[in-house]
């Protein structure tokens, strides 16, 4: 009832591989589009932007990369954490050397050096397969995390080794910096995790994502119809990498404003949006948004439950959070080892045919 | 000798020594991995777990007492009495199997047969708890493990390197003991799985689950069994760490001193566990004597992995993992 | 504990009628993660002292004082979240002990018009308040650290170090790197040789180091560590026989914590204090009485004395006083963050008033100006006494050597207004 | 007999051209085992050649070596008049062979449209950024791309599970999906890996007349491995018999029904 798709023709093929074939579900992400963009800028604040919309909408571009890799590729990748420190890093050094180009330049900039990192570190990905390359990951994690914080050059021979966002503006709105209004960080963010979302979208629906898939599938017989997994690995690292460098430079620039590489960017990040990606779902763009809602809520959600309305103290709360949040993973795992996008599909698939039971 | 050469003979010794510890940590990995196809991420909370029940144990701490003082609002802490470390350890080891039971049949029971991503998920999801659970248990403060074991520098050696070379060499005491402890340890499991009934239908689960099962293994038994012996081995590891460092949060870490061990040896070879753990020890020492001065130091958290990775790139399948042909 | 609950409950309850009157201080601690072992008697301190102002004294001017304690596990990101679900409670000053806290509040701070306080962290060359308008470090920071260390092995050598070696055994992060470019201006100036010894996070594994240590046989080693470095680099000196009265510690390496895993071995250890320690002050005998004897301790008691204990109660003394400097400045007893920023930069702590707050002698003197958001950069030398179980003051309070530091924080802070586009002056 | 290079017709009247593919002298090794001993043959355009031979004859491991998974260590491949130079199993196929293999290699996680798409690598040239924005000659490729693949379905009757997930499809139609993931390549050239292996009477008539259906239709050059002799000596134009990595036979289908040697290796005569 809910779902109508009966007299939903498509009469071209264009029309019938687009991302929301179903007249309901395009309405509802129109909606949706609608209140995140024209609604919500205006009743937020400080408290709402940092401690809940700013990570989630940044996390929610890192996990989309690394679920390209992961869930679409299949190369399961534990450099997260370092690869993001190259994001922020570069749009750093971007932000001071060229502070007359637009903050938007640097962060797509970023994207793309971190993409060039990624790749660097895609090529054992050839040889090395399974959770022998996730461990070997790692070494672009601790690697990268070590480099940064040697070389002073990186941090601009500062005296603390800290980075921070100088103010920057966006058609005259700052949107880095001590002056940026909550909106307008929540909207810079937005608009470049529609954007992601929409090319991971298009990525994964035509010939890259079929031969990502293809690979992830069995990268035996993809090489022998054709794909060339040299390509196919380092375009997803790539793609990838690109993705969680502009989130890494978000993460910095404007969710943060200060970073120190091994305590923001250190393997816990690492684990953290790997987390997101299978509890979200492998190979699912939406996953990767329910993914980084759902670790990045929780924690807040369950802080305010039990610090502030049920009046536990502090440190009891958060070994307790540390429980429930390793507890729910389980349970999810066992639950639903697909992740919330499979929960939301079995869902759909049920209002589809509501009343009919089968 | 030349005296760069003794220089590095001591580090290469002493890298010996510390890739004992590493192998030890790696074993832990490797047993679960082989018998069960689950890369067990929270072995190294395992360890701290441990070591914190140990400690609590050998203290007479009242476990949950910060808890059971928030809700009821007394003042408990500790019991009062003092256990020896050696009937301590035993207790321990009972927690240990308690624990490898409830979780294998809360969680991994119902994680049959599931990719091994998902299973290796679990595991983290695990060691959230468990570090939580911990904390809670025992609290947050470090605590001081003296189970008896010496520590400090070893005199005799000391002595005896300093006649031959005029230069006496450092071995640290806690590491003589750890090796002896893991070889030990080695032996005695090599005994277990080669001559003991439980030993030799561990190996068949690790060959062939169905063809296990099909002879009258029990998985599960099995399943319990080498988690135990994981929660044995990460007491072994909690204790040399705990020993150095006092029992504390980034005891936990020591697993990501193991995953380059792993990455070697290749996650189902006992030799390759300890052979890759000595390499990664060795090589990481001397590459921080020889190169770490010329590009600043503390290259040792990477160069672990780096080095893992290099020889990977040319050795696929790993120190003891045969060649690996494909076919369609 | 108890308590703690009972008045939560009780805030709970009260929760619709808003207590606008009180005076917010926040504490952002941190029970859990990495850093527990430090986190819990350093949040101690401060609720506790807080706890007996209320108590004993019924407030600051009659205006009762209102905790905000936040969990922050020592994560820079909960600490963001933990910053803005308090700010709004009024609070007058943040004090988040974590450097890399104190780098990501500057700015936001400094737009909210609240104060921030970092006690022997955080950004040194905030102490330049010309250009950091809302940000406070006294009494002294990490390159004052620096040159208290280099001076009292001045001291020790009767005036004289050229030639001696000296390592920096350095928490391989921002935090570790701070007192390099002072110790190498000091090198320049008294003519010691030094080399710099990183050690990678979290720091378990340091047997390359003190190796290198044993091989190279400085005279004196300092250290910049934090958490389980600390217990390591203590516990691995103590295995290379190195004499511990020449291994000198940062005040953030310098807690019992630190030395309490090695046992005996540590006998000797020395580091540096911002404060004075242990517990025999006229004001721990009210706080015996109003808040341990009563049950209502912010932690289990124990650690009351402790050295981090003490750090906490000493940052919530400074922002209890600040707070009266505040009241005297705009004549009224209901502050906001504002004026409490004007009471912290014309705090003055002398040793008149110390002794009146039933603490004599526990911290250095110091004034804070407009310029000098500072103090005068006052520390002293501490020594673990195995025995006793203590660390105790073997030195005065000394001054950093303002002719090496100060161009330091000059140059920084002028690069940091550079890039910011902040001009300063007062 | 056969002219060597005009080609000929067959019995049933259809145009057989030159060669497109010869073997020449072929060894492979594994180690110290011989997969293939000096084997060579051609495969002319438009002909179903087929390659019989028991279990272990070496057949799968000829395929392999044609599309390259394999190189042989002796002899030669000679693709479309010229050498082909030791290639990449990618390279091969983006030259227009295709193929199909024993054990299903699907992709399980992809729909069976995905599947077939994946087939149009070769056709399909928009670059990375073209597609992430998706307009233009991103948009273009793929809906042309879909109208052959579409015409492919519909050709192996398998438009009813176009949206299906591979891995809930039943074996008989998986074979079907394959065949057809080869068929969107438009080889020149396809490769039929024991396309009847596990199936019953039913499909494995079916598939026969899909088999002939695409030579006729499409003109395409089939090569394909059976080792059901009736199924193949049906088919078939030419037969390669292989055994014990030699060749012992080749010729059409009667020819080598006749000869000894093929009739000793499937009836089991001891060698010597």
């Amino acid at each position: 009832m809910f779902y109508r798709e009966a007299g939903d023709f498509k009469t071209s093929y264009s029309d019938d591989s687009q991302t929301f074939p179903i007249k309901f579900d395009r309405y509802r992400y129109y909606v949706v589009l609608l209140v995140a963009f024209a609604v919500v800028p205006f009743i937020i604040n400080d408290y709402w932007v940092n401690a809940v919309f700013l990570p989630f909408l940044i996390y929610a571009i890192a996990a989309i990369g690394l679920n390209i890799l992961v869930g679409y590729c299949g190369q399961v990748s534990l450099g997260t954490g370092g690869f993001m420190a190259v994001g922020a890093y570069a749009c750093y050094k971007l932000m001071t050397s060229f502070p007359e180009i637009s903050i938007i330049i640097h962060v797509i900039l970023a994207g793309g050096i971190t993409a060039g990192v990624g790749v660097l570190f895609g090529l054992p990905s050839l040889r090395i397969k399974g959770f022998y390359l996730a461990v070997a990951t790692l070494a672009a994690q601790f690697f990268l995390v070590w480099l940064f914080n040697r070389v002073p050059w990186f941090y601009n021979y500062s005296a603390s080794g800290q980075i921070s966002a100088p103010e920057r503006t966006v058609l005259g709105v700052p949107v880095t910096g001590a002056e940026t209004q909550p909106w307008a960080g929540y909207l810079i963010c937005l608009v470049f995790v529609f954007a992601c979302a929409i090319i991971a979208r298009n990525l994964t629906r035509g010939m890259a994502g079929r031969k990502w898939m293809a690979i992830r599938d069995m990268d035996i017989a993809a090489e022998i119809i054709g794909v060339n997994p040299l390509k196919a690995k380092l375009s997803a690292f790539a793609v990838s990498s690109f993705f969680i460098g502009i989130s890494g430079a978000l993460f910095f620039a404007v969710y943060l404003g200060a970073v120190e590489v091994g305590e923001v960017f250190g393997i816990t990040k690492s684990f953290l949006v790997l987390f997101m990606v299978i509890i979200g779902g492998l190979g699912s763009i939406f996953g990767s948004f329910a993914g980084a809602a759902f670790l990045v809520l929780l924690p807040v959600l369950l802080k305010n439950v039990l610090v502030g309305a049920m009046g536990w103290p502090t440190d009891l709360a958060a070994h307790l959070e540390f429980m429930i949040v390793g507890a729910l993973i389980i349970l999810f795992l066992i639950a639903e080892p697909h992740g919330l996008a499979q929960l939301w599909r079995v869902a759909k698939e049920k209002l589809r045919l509501w009343p009919f039971p089968h | 000798m030349p005296e760069q050469l003794v220089f590095a003979t001591e580090v290469f010794l002493n890298g010996l020594m510390a890739g004992v510890l590493y192998a030890l940590v790696a074993l832990g990995f490797v047993l679960i991995f082989k018998a069960s196809g689950i890369f067990n991420y929270a072995q190294g909370v395992m360890a701290l777990f441990a070591a914190l029940t140990l400690v609590g144990i050998m203290e007479g701490q009242v476990p949950f007492a910060h808890l059971i003082n928030a809700i009821f609002g007394t003042e408990i802490h500790h019991f009062g009495w003092h256990v020896p470390g050696l009937v301590a350890i035993i207790l321990t080891m009972v927690i240990m199997v308690a624990l490898a039971w409830i979780v294998n049949t809360l969680i991994f029971r119902h994680l049959v047969n599931q990719e091994p991503i998902i299973l290796f998920m679990a595991t983290i999801g695990l060691a959230y708890f468990l570090e939580g659970f911990g904390d809670i248990m025992w609290g947050s403060d470090i605590k001081k493990l003296d189970v008896g074991l010496p520590q400090g520098i070893n005199l005799w050696i000391d002595e005896t390197t300093f006649n031959i070379f005029d230069y006496g060499f450092f071995i640290d005491n806690l590491d003589i003991v750890a090796t002896v402890v893991a070889a030990l340890l080695v032996v005695a499991l090599v005994i277990f799985a080669q001559y003991t009934k439980q030993g030799r239908a561990m190996r068949a689960v690790a060959d062939d689950h169905q063809a296990a099962l099909s002879v009258g293994i029990s998985l599960n038994f099995i399943w319990v069994m080498v988690w135990s012996v994981a929660g044995f081995v990460a007491l072994v590891a909690g204790i040399m760490w705990g020993t150095k460092s006092g029992v504390q949060f980034s005891l936990s870490l020591i697993a990501l001193k193991a995953l380059p061990v792993l990455m070697l040896g290749g996650f189902t070879s006992i030799p390759g566990a300890i052979v890759g753990g000595l390499v990664i020890g060795v090589g990481e020492k001397l590459f921080e004597f020889a190169i770490g001065p010329l590009v600043g130091g503390a290259t040792e958290n990477w160069f672990a992995y780096v080095l893992a990775l290099i020889f990977l790139v040319f050795r696929p399948q790993g120190l003891f993992g045969e060649k690996i042909i494909e076919r369609v | 504990m108890k308590y703690k609950l009972a008045t939560a409950a009780l805030a709970a309850v009260v929760a619709a009628g808003p207590a606008m009157a009180d005076l917010a201080f926040s504490v952002l601690s941190y029970r859990t993660g990495p850093y527990a072992s430090n986190g819990i008697p350093l949040a101690d301190g401060q609720v506790d002292y807080y706890t007996l102002i209320n108590e004993r004294d019924g407030g600051i001017n009659g205006q009762k004082i209102k905790v905000v304690e936040c969990e922050t596990g020592y994560n820079t990101e909960k600490g963001v979240e933990c910053y803005e679900s308090t700010k709004g409670e009024g609070v007058l000053v943040y004090n988040p002990y974590s450097t890399g806290m104190a780098y990501q509040l500057i700015p936001k701070v400094t737009a909210d018009g609240i104060p921030l306080h970092t006690l022997g962290y955080g950004r040194t060359s905030a102490k330049n308040g010309k250009v950091f308008r809302n940000v406070f470090n006294y009494p002294a920071n990490y390159w004052d650290g620096a040159s208290h260390a280099i001076s009292h092995i001045l001291d020790v050598n009767g005036g004289d170090i050229s030639g001696k070696k000296v390592a920096l055994v350095y928490h391989n992060s921002a935090y570790g790197k701070e007192p390099i470019r002072t110790l190498e201006e000091l090198a320049k100036k008294h003519g010691y040789e030094l080399s710099l010894l990183p050690v990678d996070h979290p720091g378990q594994e340091q047997k390359s180091q003190w190796l290198q240590i044993r091989r190279e046989k400085p005279d004196y080693v300092l250290m910049w560590g934090w958490g389980v470095m600390n217990q390591v680099a203590i516990q691995e000196a103590a295995n290379i026989r190195f004499p511990m009265e020449n291994f000198i510690g940062i005040w953030w390496s310098g807690s019992e914590n630190d030395v309490k895993p090695a046992g005996d071995a540590a006998n000797g250890y020395k580091a540096l204090a911002l404060h004075n320690l242990g517990s025999d002050y006229p004001l721990y005998d009210d706080l015996q009485k109003y808040v341990v004897d009563a049950g209502k301790a912010s932690g289990a008691g124990d650690g009351v004395g402790s050295v981090l204990y003490n750090r906490g109660l000493y940052t919530a003394m400074l922002s209890v006083e600040a707070a009266k400097t505040a009241m005297e400045i705009h004549g009224t007893s209901e502050i906001t963050p504002a004026m409490m920023r004007d009471g912290m930069e014309a705090l003055v702590m002398n040793e008149e008033k110390m002794t009146a707050l039933g603490l004599p002698n526990f911290g250095p003197e110091f004034e804070v100006s407009c310029e000098n958001h500072g103090g005068n950069g006052y520390g002293a030398v501490s020594q673990w006494d195995a025995a006793a179980g203590e660390f105790k003051l073997v030195t005065e309070y000394v001054q950093s050597d303002q002719e090496v530091v100060q161009p330091l924080i000059d140059e920084d802070s002028a690069a940091f207004a550079a890039e910011n586009g902040i001009e300063s002056g007062c | 007999m056969l002219d060597a290079s005009e080609g000929y017709t067959t019995e049933d009247g259809r145009k057989i051209g030159g060669v497109v593919m010869e073997m020449k002298n072929i060894t492979l090794r594994f180690g110290g085992v011989i997969a293939i001993q000096d084997i060579s043959f051609d495969i002319r355009e438009g002909e179903i050649r087929a390659i019989i031979g028991p279990n272990g004859a070496g057949k799968s491991s000829m395929l392999n070596v044609i599309s390259g998974f394999y190189h042989p260590q002796e002899g030669e491949v000679w693709y479309q008049g010229a050498k082909r130079p030791p290639m990449k199993p990618y390279e091969v196929a983006r030259q227009g062979i295709a193929r199909t293999f024993q054990n299903i290699a699907l992709f399980e996680g992809m729909s069976v449209l995905d599947n077939v798409m994946t087939g149009r690598i070769r056709q399909m040239k928009a670059g990375m950024l073209a597609q992430a924005i998706w307009r233009g000659k991103a948009e273009r490729e793929e809906v042309e791309n879909r109208e052959f693949v579409e015409k492919i379905i519909d050709f192996l009757e398998i438009q009813h599970i176009r949206k299906t997930p591979v891995g809930r499809l039943p074996y008989g139609l998986k074979k079907r999906v394959e065949l057809a993931r080869a068929l969107a390549a438009e080889p020149s050239i396809l490769l039929l890996d024991e396309p009847m292996a596990g199936m019953n009477v039913e499909e494995k008539e079916d598939m026969s007349r899909f088999v002939l259906d695409v030579n006729d239709e499409f003109g395409t050059t089939i090569a394909l491995i059976e080792h059901d002799m009736g199924v193949v000596m049906d088919l078939s134009d030419r037969v390669v018999v292989m055994d014990y990595g030699k060749k012992i036979g080749d010729g059409t289908p009667d020819e080598v029904r006749n000869n000894q040697a093929v009739i000793d290796a499937y009836l089991g005569v001891a060698h010597d």
